[in-house]
């Protein structure tokens, strides 16, 4: 049984000018569908990855799995419970200290007047359980040392702190975490100790990641399977071999087509035409129709739905 | 070969701090000729903007630059100050920030952002500075580029206003740009449109760049050449093909291995133990000696040879680590 | 633009709003009308008839309007102390404070942009070291001890300036201008420069500070590394930028200076606004009190009012249609 | 020539009969004129009256001849009317002079220039209460509707309080309250050839700050000040072209005590009065240290007192005036003995802006009483707040200066030792209520024997003095700074007639 | 749990402190340095001012009316006595005086900034951190209390404190409307520079991590936010604590504030003067220099601290 179940999930944000100009502008509410109908699975043990250039609605997806913000339509079932809809609070704290989260900023994620200790231990501590000796423990486990338990963040340097978000999201013992572009802001040596971290702690602890990041590179490596946002829309979902090998959706082959390659040397590409149209005011029918350069009458017209394709599912009427 | 439009020898930026003096660029030597991109490469911290912001001449006091010569077109520019530098910038030398967002003045029209700059520079009239502002503009690609000049910055979206940077960089027609992370904040999609632009500039003007980043994907389709660096030093400088593939530096082998690359699956990274030294506590001899597998007492203590072209700095250097 | 004038004319209103409840409440629970109105020999029924005279009796709220009312038509009531329509009092004093808050207004900003600019991009030389320094003496010294320092020297010690009042004064229609007598505008050097020289120090201070953040953005650094001369990029790029946040306080701050001259009125006899309402705390005279108040804030708001409208002026970001986009 | 006068603070309106109030009279005095005034000396001088006597047939009667050809401001005719009209507005219930003519039953005009004066018994010293009692043009005041005494306490403004039409030297120019007055020299003054008139302007200046008083003086911005802070007299004398002219002044400051009533409520002690006891009164009195006070509060500038009257008033003596005198051991013992010997607690009402360094003079008592036990709480205030409460009996311990435009003690008694009634008593706020004592001092009035009559008055003070009804501090001295070129001697009144100016 | 390791014994807060930046920045700089000596100086000698003082000023009893107008260090012409700084027209020792005055105008201005401190991080933290109505209702009264800049607010509600209480309680009410007074009409600062940084750390992501877990509101916004959204509230509350000294001063100078019978040195330097004329200056002289010498240096040390914890500026 799948431990996520996204059903088509939605986010709007009400970005409106103040009353008083909408009166005077003559305009209406203003809305932004930053998540629009997303449905996707995630099988425990596994790393689902989301992946889309920027405000395509990855962090959205991720705060909305964690409960930190709430879904305007659609529902997010972690172990068969919706947060948004249950009432049985036992059930919600206990589902609560079952979702962890790490943060993309490292810098931003540790609160710099508090020694290492009280954050890692606070989940636990903040629920009234054992605290003796856990900081230290978890910091062996994500390769720290139990000195740094009395330190205060800015003592660290940037790999360290995500490893110590990471102790931190392991102190509640959580089964699924929701890492939101947990190395972009590390350097890419760094970043293979990070990921390499990860990825023990994953075999060790049976746990289930949703990893949203922009960069392909790291998705293809941490990936079991990955779902392609373009405007708040899944628009193709596979496995990495399958997507990267056959990518259907076009968005998904111009990304992969721009995305720089390491054995690219003096490659020419064409550059993708355009760029992310407003959210606010979407294109009709397939989002990236303006962009997409086999588009035809009915992209414009009608919203694709979701098809499967050998395994693989698009949301393209052109895709086969 | 031709004479290098930029040719920098044994630079050094200094900061004193706190902590003692800290050497952010210690004995940086590269050229880069006409029509050439270099790429500088390395990880957050090494030194890649000191040392191009050490070449316009707008180190932020107190750094500033201890030892070595910059070249630009012949003539040495390190030692010069206040209106003499003022006019190479902009002039001859074009920069770009990361930073397309903040990079604009917000209160002031694009179209005027870019006559002052070409009036400041070059002896035109104002009506001519106009007209060459819009062809600027469409340079770049920006469509309607005859109403655009009178936009505001916050008019645009971010690749645009990018393309407006490049525009400001590039107006007094420069022989030399610095882009420093120029697309670092942007998409992919649109990432790639600027790296295109910035070349068929640089291949149709015979424009020298210096292209910093620390994209090793960038870095690879973009580039010509590469400099390496580490600490605030040169590890390894070359041809763009044969420093990626066959690298004979230590660290730039770590680095392109533990990237995670497709054709490698889905194995375990290769790791780097520790991070960067801190500037302030860079180690004797190699920088890179505490994390280098190959680390000997010699590269402890003794200072690493000099980098030349196709050479790493490295008492050791690899060879036949083939990589990608 | 417009549905952004509404909404600052509308808070400005609410304030007022505010004011005029503070204000009333002053009124109508400080000083028992009553007893300042009929004192020792009053009997029942005169309270009764006086009561209901002033609509004392009736529900709050509709004191509140009549007294708004009143308040929008000038009418706020008669000085305990003086026994004459506080309007009229202020009337006649406004000019004196207007004018000396109008020099000591425009020598605060201009000498106070001038200076910050100077010592944000002069930041480590000597003289403008010596001007920060100085400036720091500036809010360090108490308003009325640099009036009696001033007074001591250039009055007495020189005898240079006048030292009290308001000089000569010509009469234009109900407005009695110092400005067109050499006396008049001898009277006014001393004051002002007590009033100006605390705010223009903030403003020094601010826009230095302000500057100097500006200096530290990306634009200026773009500006320099396209070679643009330092005056451009001073005051092109930087003063211009710097002036957005500046404008505000300064708003804020000709607010303060008419506020302020409550001191310096007292330590030069300056017939103003000021002098009346110090009277009016001693004496506990409510009416100017509370039309002081409202006063005050219809002028502060007045200003702001004018700044905000400026600052729009300013900066193209506000002008525009910002619901798109990000 | 141009008179610039400056002092702290400004009439209180220019309704002639609206406030008695020294400052406020002193404006007036300028612009309109009494029947008599007093000149530089405190004598009298004839003003619209030529001459006065009581009524040869009835004792009850004084008749007033009247100055002839003598014009108002605007040009209408003095007379006898106006004289009539006057004084009965000065007895309306909102005048505030009706104190002084209340012994004045009727006033008719004999004729167009002479007028007679009813009082309710024989009055000899009547002409004294009259000198502040200005005379208005009867025909400008019911025009402008102001034949009604402004109702000052009540914030009436009438014609009147900013517009003057007398008879007087100088005519109103222009005026606002609080901040400058200007009166130009009347060129149609009956007295233009009988004085130096030699102020053709003057410019009168409220300075509150007695700092910018002083600066405004030596900067040359001033030429006459009133209200010369006592430690500025050296400078100001030592000053090119300054100097600063002194002479006793008429007016005794003083402090009152509530000793009426049964228990008082700015006190610690609870069912008690201790300022009922005598004992305690006379030790306070002792506990004052008068020549420290003069010595360093007052820079020499006052002459300690022993009775509340000034040396100018019939009924002072040395004697009396030297009676007071300062024991603190003798104080504490007193106290003692009144069962006070650890002191009590008690509030001290002062104004801050009325006499020479009030403030400062209620601050050294403090610390005097300190010293036998009674711990002060000072409460200093203008004067404006002050006075109502001593009017008003809301006041416990107070200080008050009293003056005697009547030089006469029975001016003393009426306000100050009277028993408070609505009439009479009216600033004696000590609760002090002796029917014997109000008896003879109401029998003074109309008392034409006048040894018996000062007999009687010395067996009154003897009373005030023995009950320590007050504790007088000191005499004022008063000092009027001036430019050179001013020549004018120090009225003992502190009311200086710019008419007697010279300028040179 | 014998298999955890044993915790290591972290560094204390003090030894931090000593290592941190702000100390050695604190170190380097002599201003800084020279005026928090003269701070500490000042407040140590106004907190002990009963044992340092020769006389007590205060106590009316034990003044002797004939030491007035001694000037410094000279004998007194009657009593023979003689002052370091000379006596007032009262024989107050003006040295004593200085600081027991000092005491007053430092507990005023403490008190009025802790004040404004305490409502303003509060209303600050809630704004910032609740936003909606509670925010647009928050920072609306505080543009409306703007309004009014502090003398006038302090002198409103002294003229309304003054008409409201009995006189018996004027003279220990004076300051406490002083507090009031100041207090409130300096919470604003502190409320928008608390709400400003409130809007940036809230969005922050140790915030959400925190709100992940399920803690309170009004645990992240004391346990988290509050402390670090302190070191702006510092540099304030230094600069306010001169403003607050210097408003004292202009209230008592006005005659508004602290009773002349217990002069703060605004009363005092109100009282001094007066004799700016006749030559007694040391009554005006060493007062008003010890308010310079505290705001100057309380300021002072307000822009260094600004400088030093202002993070761009390193
Ligand atoms: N609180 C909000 N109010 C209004 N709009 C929002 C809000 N949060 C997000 N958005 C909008 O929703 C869209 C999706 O945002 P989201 O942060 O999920 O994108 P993302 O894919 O994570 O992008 P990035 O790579 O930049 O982090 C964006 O257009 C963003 O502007
Ligand atoms: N004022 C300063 N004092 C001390 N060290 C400084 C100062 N300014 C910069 N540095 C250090 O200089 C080094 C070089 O910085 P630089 O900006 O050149 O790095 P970079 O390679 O461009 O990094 P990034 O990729 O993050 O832009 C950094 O390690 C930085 O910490
Ligand atoms: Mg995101
Ligand atoms: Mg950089």
């Amino acid at each position: 049984m799948a431990l996520v179940r996204v059903k088509n999930l939605s986010r709007v944000f009400d970005v409106s000018k103040p009353w008083l100009n909408r009166v005077i502008e003559r305009r209406s509410k203003a809305f932004l569908t930053a998540v629009s109908e997303v449905d996707f699975e995630v099988e425990p043990r596994s790393t689902y990855a989301l992946v889309g250039e920027s405000g395509s609605g990855k962090s959205t997806i991720g705060k909305m799995l964690v409960g930190l913000l709430k879904p305007s339509s659609g529902t997010v079932e972690i172990e068969g419970i919706d947060l948004a809809s249950e009432t049985d609070a036992a059930k919600i704290d206990a589902i609560r200290s079952d979702i962890q989260m790490i943060f993309q900023d490292p810098y931003a994620s540790l609160n710099p007047r508090w020694r290492v200790r009280d954050i890692i231990v606070e989940p636990v501590a903040s629920r009234g359980g054992r605290t003796e000796g856990l900081a230290e423990k978890l910091l062996e486990q994500v390769g720290l040392s139990v000195q740094d338990a009395g330190k205060f963040p800015h003592e660290f340097s940037g790999g360290q702190r995500q490893r110590i978000c990471i102790a931190r999201a392991l102190a509640s013992e959580p089964n699924l975490i929701v890492c939101d572009e947990p190395t972009s802001a590390l350097d890419v040596s760094v970043q293979a100790q990070v990921l390499n971290l990860m990825s023990d702690l994953k075999d060790d602890f049976g746990l289930t990641y949703v990893l949203i990041s922009h960069d392909l590179t790291v998705v293809r490596h941490m990936a079991d399977k990955i779902g392609v946002l373009y405007l708040g829309r899944l628009v193709e979902e596979a496995s990495p071999n399958d997507l990267f090998e056959t990518p259907k959706h076009p968005y998904t082959q111009m990304l992969l087509e721009a995305a720089p390659q390491m054995d690219g040397f003096g490659r020419e590409v064409q550059p993708p035409e355009g760029e992310i149209p407003d959210p606010i005011n979407p294109p009709s029918g397939c989002a990236f129709h303006p962009r997409c350069p086999i588009a035809q009458d009915i992209c414009k017209r009608q919203r694709p739905e979701m098809r499967s394709i050998n395994g693989m599912r698009v949301a393209c009427h052109l895709a086969e | 070969m031709a004479d290098p439009v930029l040719s920098i020898r044994d630079l050094s930026v200094e900061i004193p701090t706190r902590h003692g003096i800290v050497r952010p660029v210690d004995g940086v030597s590269y050229d880069i000729q006409a029509g050439e991109i270099l790429g500088i490469v390395g990880e957050s911290g090494a030194g890649k903007s000191m040392a191009g912001n050490a070449v316009i001449g707008l180190l932020n006091p107190p750094a500033h630059i201890s030892k070595g010569e910059i070249w630009l077109n012949g003539q040495r520019i390190d030692h010069l100050k206040g209106d003499a530098m003022r006019r190479l910038r902009g002039k001859e030398i074009g920069m770009v920030f990361q930073d397309p967002l903040t990079s604009l003045n917000p209160l002031l029209r694009i179209g005027d952002q870019l006559t002052e700059t070409m009036l400041t520079h070059l002896p035109i009239s104002r009506a001519e500075a106009e007209k060459r502002a819009v062809a600027a503009l469409e340079e770049v690609g920006i469509p309607g580029a005859a109403e655009r000049v009178n936009s505001y910055p916050h008019e645009f979206s971010g690749g645009m206003r990018q393309r407006v940077v490049i525009a400001l960089a590039l107006c007094a027609e420069p022989s030399l740009v610095i882009a420093d992370e120029p697309t670092t904040a942007l998409d992919v999609s649109v990432q790639a449109q600027i790296i295109a632009l910035l070349r068929r500039l640089c291949r149709d003007r015979g424009t020298a760049v210096m292209l910093i980043t620390h994209d090793m994907g960038v870095i690879a389709e973009a580039t010509d050449r590469v400099a390496v660096m580490y600490a605030g030093r040169l590890a390894e400088l070359g041809p763009v093909r044969d420093v990626l593939t066959h690298p004979q530096h230590p660290y730039t082998h770590g680095l392109m291995a533990s990237t995670p690359l497709a054709s490698q699956g889905k194995r375990r990274l290769h790791q780097i133990p520790g991070a960067m030294p801190r500037l302030d506590a860079v180690p004797d001899g190699c920088a890179f000696n505490p994390r280098c597998p190959h680390a000997t007492d010699k590269c402890r203590q003794a200072p690493v040879p000099r980098v030349s072209n196709g050479q790493a700095a490295c008492w050791y250097p690899l060879v036949d680590e083939k990589v990608i | 633009m417009l549905a952004y004038i509404i909404r600052r004319v509308g808070q400005s209103a609410l304030v007022l709003l505010i004011v005029g409840l503070v204000a009333f409440a002053m009124f109508r629970f400080v000083g028992d009308p009553i007893d300042n109105m009929l004192g020792q020999e009053r009997t029942a029924e005169d309270i009764e008839r006086l009561r209901s005279q002033l609509g004392l009796d009736q529900p709050f709220v509709v004191q509140y309007y009549k007294f708004l009312e009143g308040a929008v038509q000038g009418n706020f009531g008669v000085s305990y102390r003086q026994g004459r329509p506080v309007a009229e009092i202020l009337l006649e004093r406004a000019p004196a404070t207007l004018e000396l808050a109008m020099v000591s207004g425009v020598l605060a900003i201009l000498f106070g942009i001038a200076l910050g600019v100077f010592t944000a991009i002069r930041r480590d030389g000597v003289l403008a070291n010596a001007i920060m320094s100085a400036s720091l003496i500036g809010v360090s010294l108490p308003t009325f001890l640099i009036g009696i320092l001033l007074i001591y020297l250039f009055s007495v010690e020189l005898g240079w300036l006048p030292s009290f009042g308001r000089g000569e004064t010509v009469d234009l229609g109900g407005w009695t201008t110092g400005f067109l007598t050499e006396s008049g505008l001898k009277a006014l050097i001393l004051p002002s420069i007590t009033l100006g020289l605390y705010q223009m120090t903030l403003i020094m201070r601010l826009v230095r500070s302000e500057m100097l953040e500006v200096l530290r953005q990306d634009y200026i650094r773009f500006a320099r590394a396209r070679g643009l001369r330092d005056r451009a990029v001073n005051f092109r790029h930087a003063l211009k930028n710097t002036m957005v946040p500046v404008i505000t306080v300064i708003g804020l701050q000709l607010g303060a200076i008419i506020a302020f001259a409550i001191i310096t009125e007292t330590v030069f006899q300056w017939p103003g606004v000021g002098l009346l309402f110090i009277n009016a705390v001693q004496f506990v005279d409510i009416p100017v009190m509370a039309a002081y108040l409202m006063l005050i804030s219809v002028m502060f708001v007045g200003i702001n009012l004018l700044v905000d409208i400026l600052y729009f002026f300013i900066d193209p970001r506000l002008r525009v249609d910002r619901s798109g986009g990000h | 020539e141009t008179l610039r006068w400056a002092r702290s603070g400004d009439a209180l309106t220019l309704d002639p009969h609206a406030q008695n109030e020294g400052p406020t009279h002193t404006i007036r005095h300028q612009m309109y004129e009494p029947l008599i005034i007093r000149d530089v000396t405190g004598a009298f001088e004839p003003a619209l009256a030529t001459d006065w006597a009581p009524s040869a047939d009835d004792p009850n009667v004084w008749v007033f001849n009247l100055r002839q050809g003598v014009k108002f401001h605007d040009g209408a005719d003095f007379t006898a009317e106006d004289v009539v009209f006057s004084f009965e507005r000065a007895k309306q219930p909102n005048s505030d002079m009706k104190e002084l003519i209340g012994s004045i039953t009727e006033v008719r005009a004999v004729d167009d220039f002479t007028v007679e004066m009813v009082t309710d018994g024989p009055n000899p010293i009547l002409p004294s209460n009259l000198t502040n009692l200005f005379i208005m043009d009867k025909g400008w005041t019911e025009a402008n509707n102001t034949v009604n005494v402004q109702d000052f306490e009540g914030g009436e403004i009438t014609f009147a309080t900013t517009n003057a039409n007398g008879t007087g030297p100088y005519v109103l120019q222009s005026r606002e309250p609080d901040v400058k007055t200007v009166m130009v020299k009347n060129d149609n003054y009956w007295g233009i050839d009988q004085f130096p008139m030699e102020v053709t302007e003057i410019v009168y200046t409220p300075i509150q700050n007695a700092a910018t008083r002083v600066a405004a003086l030596l900067s040359g911005e001033v030429d006459f000040l009133q209200d010369m802070p006592v430690q500025d007299l050296d400078r100001v004398n030592n000053a090119d072209g300054l100097v600063v002219k002194q002479a006793p002044q008429n007016r005794v400051i003083f402090f009152g005590m509530n000793q009426g009533a049964d228990d008082i409520e700015a006190d610690n002690i609870d069912g008690a009065n201790p300022l009922a006891d005598v004992r305690v009164r006379k030790a306070m009195s002792m506990a004052i240290n008068r020549d420290a006070i003069r010595q360093v509060v007052m820079r020499g500038q006052s002459q300690p007192a022993g009775m509340i009257a000034p040396p100018f008033v019939n009924g002072w003596t040395e004697a009396m005036d030297s009676e007071s005198t300062t024991d603190i051991e003798g104080a504490k013992a007193l106290m003692a003995e009144a069962g006070y010997g650890d002191g009590f607690s008690i509030r001290l009402d002062c104004p801050n802006d009325r006499y020479v360094n009030d403030e400062a003079i209620c601050q050294a008592a403090v610390g005097m009483l300190g010293q036998i036990g009674i711990t002060v709480n000072l409460d200093a205030k203008p004067k404006a707040q002050h006075f109502p409460l001593i009017t008003d009996g809301k006041t416990d311990f107070y200080m008050l200066g009293w003056g005697v435009p009547t030089y006469d003690s029975e001016y003393i008694f009426n306000f100050l030792v009277h028993g408070r009634e609505s009439d009479i008593g009216t600033w004696n706020g000590t609760g002090f209520d002796n029917d014997d004592l109000d008896a003879k001092i109401k029998s003074l009035a109309s008392n034409t024997d006048l040894e018996a009559r000062n007999a009687d008055i010395a067996s009154i003070w003897r009373v005030v003095q023995d009950e320590q009804l007050y504790i007088p501090i000191h005499h004022q001295v008063l000092n009027w700074g001036m430019s050179e070129k001013v020549g004018i001697e120090v009225d003992p009144e502190d009311q200086p007639k710019i008419k007697y100016f010279t300028m040179n | 749990m014998s298999d955890l390791p044993i915790p290591v014994k972290p560094k204390s807060r003090f030894r931090l402190a000593l290592e941190s930046d702000l100390f050695y920045t604190f170190r380097r700089s002599p201003v800084a340095m020279v005026s928090a000596a003269v701070v500490v100086v000042l407040v140590l000698s106004a907190i002990f001012a009963p044992l340092i003082a020769p006389t007590n000023p205060f106590n009316p009893a034990s003044l002797n009316l004939m030491n007035g107008f001694t000037p410094p260090m000279t004998p007194n012409a009657f009593t023979g006595d003689s002052f370091l700084m000379g006596t007032d027209d009262q024989g107050r020792d003006v040295f004593s005086t200085i600081l027991y005055g000092m005491r007053i105008s430092l507990f005023v201005g403490v008190a009025a900034v802790f004040f404004a401190m305490v409502l303003g991080i509060t209303l600050g933290l809630i704004s910032g951190y609740v936003g909606g109505w509670t925010e647009t209702i928050i920072m609306r009264t505080a543009d409306v209390q703007l309004t009014f800049p502090s003398i006038l607010v302090a002198m409103l509600i002294f003229g309304i404190a003054k008409g409201v209480t009995p006189v018996e309680y004027r003279d220990q009410m004076a300051i406490w409307v002083l507090i009031l007074a100041i207090g409130l009409s300096d919470w604003v600062q502190f409320a928008r520079v608390v709400r400003g940084a409130t809007l940036v750390e809230k969005n922050k992501e140790y915030v959400q991590a925190a709100r992940l877990i399920g803690r309170t509101p009004g645990a992240i916004m004391l346990r988290h936010i509050l402390p670090n959204v302190l070191s702006p509230v510092l540099v304030i509350a230094t600069i306010s604590l001169a403003l607050a000294i210097i408003a004292e001063a202009t209230l008592s100078f006005l005659g508004v504030g602290a009773p002349p019978t217990q002069p703060s040195l605004g009363t005092l330097i109100r009282i001094g003067q007066g004799f700016l004329f006749s030559g007694e200056w040391w009554i005006l002289l060493f007062p008003a220099i010890t308010l310079l010498a505290l705001a100057l240096s309380v300021n002072l040390l307000g822009d260094w601290l600004r400088d030093a914890l202002n993070p761009r500026l390193r």
